[in-house]
């Protein structure tokens, strides 16, 4: 299974987790990917607020890059997936669109190659069976709320999952042997891109995320996007000094499965988190009766 | 040898003003065919009647045009006006110089004049080619079928009955009743459903002239109106109606069990069963799909039997079979009814999943003091009271990107009854309901939903729902309060959903199957949404009760008896008259190619076969036939039809080219 | 001395209406005053259906300028469908007739229901004025016939 | 080709002894070389008459209308487009499926006789016009076949010279087309040779219906053009023989496939002959079909 | 000021924004589904039907004058839970970049973020500072304007040291100009 590989500019900074830990899981699960040279930013968070070309324009270099190799393209980040995933279907759709965006981005795209969400690969192109063999650590015990955020399940026409009750996380999180819990908030915007400019608005929004987390009894998050990763991860400390202590990891979806599938947490960057992460990882295989504080 | 009459009519100074009556008359005086012409003040009037007339009589006229107003209004007058003395009525045609002409080129006299001129050669010159027509005559059944047994067909076979006609009701479940038998009050005068439609129920099933056919459905229409060949299948009870007594000692040890229909599937009944205490008939069915009897059938062993055992009338028979039967009427009502829209489809109301968020329905049985909780008003999940209920309005209703774009008109008004009885059984607890409009157009409608904030104290909160979600015990409603523009939760311990009124499923299916229209959302449409409101586009086919859109009771029962007066007056009648201006074949022509068949929307043309004589040997070949009683005269296969062996009568081939040849002559 | 013929003259348009719809759409604008130039004349069919697209040939070999078929907007139809037969069949005829070099503004089909008065009126003043500028049909015309109106003309 | 004639024969043999055919119709070789005439054979013994060579571009379903009221067991050979003309005749209920037996043959596109009688001797005939555009040279539908399947050499419709009339002005389509039916004579062998064209009494031989007029003129021959297209619009099944057997040369074939096309885009392709029953485009329509009457 | 002066003075704007937003705002009837679903809605100095609605009545300036329209993070809820298909966000999105070009702006350091956004794609070809660091000295040193944005945050070891620059930094650079030309230009025109 090869793919184009974008990582986008949050995998290399904020959620070098995601990216450590998607690279060893697609190792050991037998997918090739192939990162895309010279990849630019996908511009997200900000392009569109810019303007409407430009916001399909930086997306479709790399797309464009992707299909002259003749690859799908495996995108790991919940942002730069919708985007590129509106610059696929923008050209797909409009024959207009797709004239405009070659002349500006001066190479040939043509909707061919598909924009791919890393989680939608994995639950739909490999398979739950697939992940499912390569447990062998199972993750008995541990009790998992699964966050999807905005950008992997709206608008509708990008969403790779159930618009209102996405499952291909839980699917995922069930078979490395988790409990899935469920609550209301999966798809629920964590204002990840209003914390830069308008920090209190972003912390309320996270809040109210972190608070019902905290009342469903979950021992963690699990995620597929940086933006709501770090934003949820990061911010804690913030919420606990205001409002009393959270301390409720929030993993990436990879990380999980790079821990069932045996490897070191080290190799999977968990250490890096801010909430302390590698702890909670003590209670698989624990039956849940001690654990319950 | 044609012999036409023409007719100018000033219509005072409505024509005369504009147009040159007397030119008019003077330059078609000469038309081929025209043996006399004139003009007049009023040709309406009587003495312009006598006009007519008098020069039928004394010019031997055989054909007569009238240029005057529209045929929309006057043609009848006309028709008859001739027909007075002896001229066949289709043997005239008219001219319209009013509407078409003086009215719409006022001040263009010249060119009004000659337009007129043109517009009268043109009937002329078709006139000449009419032909004398006959009204066909059809008998009628005196019997009608009301299908669908709930309030509206009940109401409907009563009415028809107590006329002195036979009617039938045929109910595709085991009992008439319908949606209204679920429903445990009625808005706004709170009075138990029950309480007054089992009279009703218990009337028709008593009234001599009344034959229930339940757990029957309708296979097949045929005929025509005043005459319809109906195919009932009566589905197979499993219960001998003749020998059951409806004592009911065959329910009692059933080991089967399914999820109860009647009560919303909030509890069980057995696999033999009448779907509620008063059902009428009474007497039950086994439902084989639940039975065990039936099932283990399937795997080829015979088990249980026990209703057998103990029934004391020998009235189980588990052998029986559907049963098709074909029935003659006059008439053919449709009263099926509606269904509830599925609230399933909202992913942000939780896809159906949480067990108390509920329907409108579902709180009707609920509350009802012979349903699944004796009428205690608790929550599915874990039969507790609820302290807070979150009602929401237009769940499917004005929605067209989930769910339907029209109102279902009964919403509001069920609601706030619903939120009254709430706040009525249990005074403790908190009602909200979100709303977009409150739409309570109903004789005191209106004072019933302010009494519900005003005195029962219902939180009414303008907003659509965006998300209902569980948390712990409880469901967060998220909406806004678009008055205060502010956002609003709501922990709630039960939610009630307003769903939206739905046709039945199989509704399209149903009407294609008696040849009625229906509409984009599934519901039978009317002849004229204004003037027409119960009768369909086929003749003898009316429409009673929520089948045609959703309606509360007081209308579905009006609309009964609107259908009733319909059908009485259809059925009073010994012959009934039809139109003479339908298609018809020649068969001379006809090479029976079919293609004319699947255009006629009143499937009015069969192919049939005929005999001749060809070559010294009688052969048989096929040719098309038309049912000029079910045709209603629309020239759809005329065009379909090659050879040209498909005319219409009246507006024939020949009367069609004719105007068109006489107006572009007039361009020479 | 042409260029005045087509100046001043006034173009012969059949409409076929359907009764139930048009028909009643053409009186609407009558009962309501509504002018339009008397270059029209109206054939009661009872469907749009009715119109066989050999009528329609027909006017134009005999001369006629234009030709508009007019019945209920789809959905509406008196007798269901006819006019969803008539919509395949003139879509048909209409770009046929453009391919035999009838002017397209020649030949209109439109739906116009019997509470449409005014848009009778615009259609047809429409019709009129664009068939006015294109001058009178010589296309598909039974030649004989027009040199008959030659002969007439150069006298 | 050879071979496929020599089965021929035996086919033809095998169900004239056998009592499964009392006539079978193919074709034979007439006077001149490109002469390949319809042959009727109803004893086994005549069965060498019949050929296969690239002249048997007539279709002989038509002939089948003759054999309706018949008790005879009707076999004949047909090629691609005779057996969407023998589905069309089904269709129409002009001939009787029950009373006759298709042989399909597999074609490899046929010469016009009419062509190659003004080819200079020694030139290469070319392939009949409709042959070049042919989609379905192999029996869409039989009872038996002889021979192997051959691949089709077009794939999709060309509408290449429908698309230049369209190009043209007004003026010039009208000049074109004025032209072209100018040299109609009325003969109607365009309507005679035709499957779809199949009624027992067509309106053009009913001169009193008031329907057309006797006159042989531009105006009355375009009118009998564009109806008889219209006619057939939905049901042409694209043999090509109304134009391969216009004595003057008119291109019917433009008629035609104007419709065609026009349906294809306007009410989705649509593939005649291929069934023998259900609805055609005209007597169908979709609730969403194109709505241009607004 | 009469309601029918100000749509006039509005005229111009209201064709621009219906042009280049392609919603057709006239088919909102108001039932509030957007605001309540917004995750934003609290913080909003009007809520989501608010902008709406003075869309709908052709009102572009007050909308563009809100701030509701920068508070918006594109979740696209309502736009998914819209009974009628209307593409709230897209009216947002379009309010906004009309808001920004027209010179009314309410939040400025949204729009300033966004800003620094382009500038350094514009410049590396990547994102090299994330926007969490960005937000934290917003939070903190709320030193805008500057060239803070530069300074690497290595906590966690989650920077690089050295910001990645694109190689080809000529195409982007020339992409840009482009995209933006015809931004400008879909403005100007039509």
């Amino acid at each position: 299974m090869d793919y184009a590989y974008y990582p986008g500019c949050s995998l290399e900074s904020t959620g070098i987790e995601f990216h450590a830990s998607t690279k060893a899981v697609a190792k050991e699960l037998g997918i090739n990917l192939i990162e895309i040279p010279d990849w630019n930013c996908c511009g997200a968070s900000s392009a569109h607020a810019r303007g409407h070309w430009i916001s399909l324009a930086l997306p479709a270099r790399n797309m464009a890059i992707a299909e002259a190799a003749g690859l799908d393209v495996a995108i790991p980040c919940a942002a730069c997936y919708a985007r590129s995933k509106k610059v696929e279907l923008e050209v797909t759709e409009s024959e207009e669109a797709k004239e405009k965006i070659e002349e500006i981005i001066g190479r040939p795209y043509t909707g061919k190659s598909k924009a791919r969400n890393l989680t939608e690969i994995l639950h739909n192109d490999l398979g739950v069976d697939a992940i499912k063999a390569k447990v062998v650590k199972p993750l008995k015990g541990l009790k998992v709320l699964t966050y999807y955020g905005c950008l992997m399940s709206r608008p509708p026409e990008i969403a790779c999952d159930d618009i209102e009750d996405p499952i291909m996380l839980d699917d995922i999180m069930t078979a490395l042997g988790a409990e899935v819990l469920q609550w209301g908030f999966k798809t629920e915007c964590c204002g990840g891109s209003l914390t830069a400019c308008r920090p209190q608005v972003g912390l309320d929004m996270t809040k109210k995320i972190m608070d019902a987390a905290k009342k469903s009894g979950a021992d963690c998050i699990v995620t597929a996007c940086p933006m709501c990763h770090s934003n949820l991860d990061m911010r804690q400390d913030q919420l606990s000094k205001k409002y009393g202590a959270y301390n409720i990891p929030v993993y990436f979806v990879t990380e999980m499965m790079g821990v069932a599938m045996g490897m070191n947490p080290k190799d999977l960057c968990i250490n890096r988190h801010f909430v302390e992460a590698e702890s909670t990882l003590g209670k698989i295989g624990k039956t849940s009766e001690g654990g319950e504080a | 040898m044609e012999r036409v009459g023409v007719f100018i009519c000033h219509c005072g100074s409505n024509i005369g003003a504009v147009v040159d009556c007397a030119r008019v008359a003077e330059a078609v005086r000469n038309y081929p065919g025209v043996a006399y012409s004139t003009d007049y003040k009023y040709m309406c009037s009587e003495p312009g009647q006598e006009m007519i007339q008098n020069a039928i009589k004394e010019h031997n006229l055989n054909r007569v045009v009238v240029a005057s107003c529209s045929p929309r209004m006057h043609e009848k007058t006309f028709r008859a006006c001739v027909e007075k003395v002896g001229m066949n009525p289709y043997m005239f045609e008219m001219a319209n110089i009013r509407e078409h002409c003086s009215w719409v080129h006022a001040g263009k006299n010249e060119e009004a004049t000659e337009k007129a001129i043109d517009l009268v050669k043109m009937a002329v010159s078709k006139v000449c080619k009419n032909e004398v027509l006959q009204k066909g005559h059809a008998p009628v059944t005196k019997r009608a079928l009301v299908v669908g047994g709930g309030i509206a067909g009940i109401q409907c076979a009563l009415d028809i009955a107590n006329n002195g006609y036979q009617v039938d009701i045929l109910e595709r479940t085991p009992s008439i009743g319908g949606k209204m038998s679920q429903i445990d009050k009625t808005f706004p005068t709170i009075d138990c459903s029950a309480c007054i439609l089992t009279p009703k129920m218990v009337e028709a099933s008593s009234h001599p002239n009344i034959k229930l056919i339940t757990f029957a459905e309708l296979e097949k229409v045929e005929g025509y109106v005043g005459n319809f060949d109906v195919t009932i299948r009566s589905k197979a009870r499993s219960v001998d109606m003749s020998k059951c007594t409806g004592c009911g000692t065959c329910m009692t040890k059933c080991p089967g069990k399914a999820d109860d229909e009647f009560n919303m599937k909030l509890r069980k009944r057995t696999a033999i069963y009448t779907p509620f205490p008063q059902a009428i008939p009474n007497k039950p069915v086994i439902d084989r799909e639940s039975c065990l009897k039936f099932k283990s059938r399937k795997e080829g062993k015979d088990v249980c039997g026990i209703c057998a055992k103990m029934c004391p009338a020998g009235a189980i028979d588990y052998e029986q079979e559907d049963e098709l039967f074909v029935e003659k009427y006059g008439a053919i009502v449709m009263a099926t009814g509606y269904e509830q829209f599925d609230h399933s489809v909202y992913g942000e109301y939780g896809y159906g999943k949480y067990p108390d968020v509920i329907s409108g329905l579902h709180f009707e049985r609920l509350v009802n003091a012979s349903g699944p909780t004796q009428g205690h008003i608790v929550r599915p999940s874990d039969h507790k009271e609820p302290k807070t209920v979150v009602m929401v309005k237009c769940v499917g209703s004005r929605d067209p990107e989930h769910g339907k774009s029209y109102c279902s008109r009964t919403c509001c008004m069920y609601t706030a009854k619903q939120a009254t009885m709430i706040r009525d059984h249990c005074p403790d607890t908190k009602v909200y309901v979100f709303y977009m409009d409150v739409r309570t157009p109903g004789k005191l409608y209106d004072e019933f939903y302010n009494r519900t904030r005003e005195e029962y104290g219902v939180d009414y909160i303008r907003g659509r729902v965006s998300k209902i979600y569980q948390e712990g015990e409880q469901l967060i409603v998220k909406g806004e309060d678009t008055l205060l523009g502010q956002q609003v939760e709501i922990a709630a311990d039960l939610v009630i959903l307003a769903n939206a009124m739905i046709p039945n499923p199989d509704s399209e299916k149903m009407a294609q199957t008696v040849g009625i229209g229906y509409d984009k959302d599934g519901w039978f449409t009317e002849s004229h949404p204004k003037l027409g409101p119960v009768e369909t586009h086929t003749a003898g086919v009316f429409l009673a009760g929520a089948c045609q859109g959703p309606k509360d009771i007081p209308d579905s029962v009006a609309q009964a008896g609107a259908a009733a007066v319909k059908v009485c007056a259809l059925l009073s009648k010994d012959q009934l008259e039809t139109e003479p201006t339908v298609s018809v074949v020649d068969t001379k022509l006809c090479s029976g190619c079919g293609l004319c068949v699947p255009v006629c929307p009143y499937k009015a043309i069969t192919l049939e076969t005929i005999q001749e004589r060809k070559g010294g040997k009688t052969v048989e070949r096929q040719v098309a036939n038309v049912n000029s009683s079910l045709c209603q005269g629309c020239g759809a296969c005329t065009v379909t039809c090659r050879s040209g062996s498909a005319n219409l009568k009246h507006f024939t081939n020949a009367q069609i080219l004719a105007e068109v040849d006489a107006l572009c002559q007039t361009m020479q | 001395m042409s260029n005045n013929a087509v100046e001043n003259f006034e173009p012969k348009i059949l409409v076929f209406a359907c009764n139930w719809c048009t028909y009643a759409g053409a009186d609407l604008a009558g009962t309501s005053r509504l002018q339009y130039p008397p270059n029209v004349r109206v054939l009661r069919v009872p469907c749009s259906c009715r119109v066989n697209p050999q009528f329609v040939l027909r006017a134009f070999q005999r001369g006629i300028d234009g030709v508009l078929v007019a019945g209920c907007h789809p959905g509406d139809c008196h007798y269901t469908t006819g006019n969803y037969y008539t919509r395949r069949r003139f879509l048909l005829i209409t770009r046929m007739m453009d391919y035999m070099g009838i002017d397209s503004r020649r030949f209109h089909t439109r739906w116009i229901s019997g509470a449409e008065g005014p848009k009778f009126q615009q259609v047809v003043t429409e019709m009129i004025n664009e068939v006015k500028a294109i001058g009178p049909n010589d296309k598909f015309r039974d030649d004989a016939k027009i040199e008959v109106k030659a002969v007439e003309t150069n006298e | 080709m050879s071979n496929i004639q020599n089965e021929m024969r035996a086919v033809a043999k095998e169900l004239l002894e056998s009592g499964k055919a009392t006539v079978v119709l193919g074709w034979e070789k007439g006077t001149m070389p490109y002469d390949s005439t319809p042959v009727m054979i109803r004893s086994a013994a005549d069965v060498d008459k019949l050929i296969w060579d690239e002249y048997c571009l007539q279709n002989l379903s038509t002939y089948l209308i003759d054999f309706i009221n018949t008790e005879d067991k009707v076999a004949i050979f047909a090629k691609g487009c005779d057996t969407r003309a023998y589905n069309r005749l089904v269709h129409d209920r002009r001939i009787n499926p029950k009373n006759s037996i298709v042989i399909g043959v597999p074609c490899s596109g046929m010469k016009n006789p009419k062509v190659a009688a003004k080819t200079p001797e020694g030139a290469e005939v070319p392939m009949a016009n409709a042959c070049k555009e042919c989609r379905y040279p192999n029996p869409v539908a039989c009872d038996q076949k002889i021979g192997s399947d051959v691949t089709p050499w077009c794939t999709a419709k060309d509408f290449s010279d429908v698309e230049a009339i369209e190009a043209m002005d007004a003026d010039a389509k009208a000049a074109f087309w004025k032209e072209q039916y100018s040299k109609c004579i009325r003969c109607y062998a365009c309507r005679n040779i035709c499957p779809a064209c199949n009624c027992t009494n067509c309106i053009f031989d009913q001169s009193a219906s008031g329907w057309c007029s006797k006159d042989v003129n531009a105006s009355e021959n375009q009118f009998y053009g564009v109806t008889r297209a219209f006619h057939v619009a939905g049901r042409c099944i694209e043999c090509g023989q109304c134009e391969a057997v216009c004595p003057s040369d008119i291109p019917i074939m433009l008629m035609n496939k104007k419709f065609i096309k026009d349906i294809d885009t306007l009410f989705g392709n649509y593939e005649a002959g291929l069934v023998t029953e259900g609805t055609t485009p005209l007597n169908s329509y979709q609730v969403a079909d194109p709505e241009e009457f607004m | 000021m009469l309601l029918n002066e100000k749509q006039i003075q509005n005229e111009e704007l209201n064709k621009e924004f219906l042009r280049r937003s392609g919603v057709d705002v006239s088919k909102c009837y108001q039932c509030g589904k957007c605001s309540a679903g917004c995750p934003v809605g609290d913080h909003m100095d009007i809520p989501t039907n608010k902008v709406m609605r003075l869309a709908q009545m052709g009102l572009i300036e007050d909308a563009m004058k809100s701030s509701a329209i920068w508070l918006c993070a594109t979740c696209s809820t309502c736009t998914t839970r819209c009974p009628k298909g209307v593409d709230v966000a897209r009216v947002m999105e379009t309010l906004r970049i009309m808001a920004k070009e027209h010179g009314y702006v309410a939040e400025k350091n949204v729009d300033k973020f966004h800003s620094v956004w382009m500038t350094i794609v514009g410049t590396m070809g990547r994102m090299y500072e994330p926007g969490l660091i960005v937000g934290r000295n917003f939070s903190t040193g709320k030193i805008l304007q500057d060239t803070q944005y530069g300074v690497p945050y290595i906590a966690k070891q989650k920077l690089k040291l050295v910001p990645y620059k694109c190689k080809n930094m000529d195409e982007i650079k020339s992409l840009i100009a482009k995209a933006e030309a015809m931004d400008r230009e879909e403005r100007g025109n039509k």
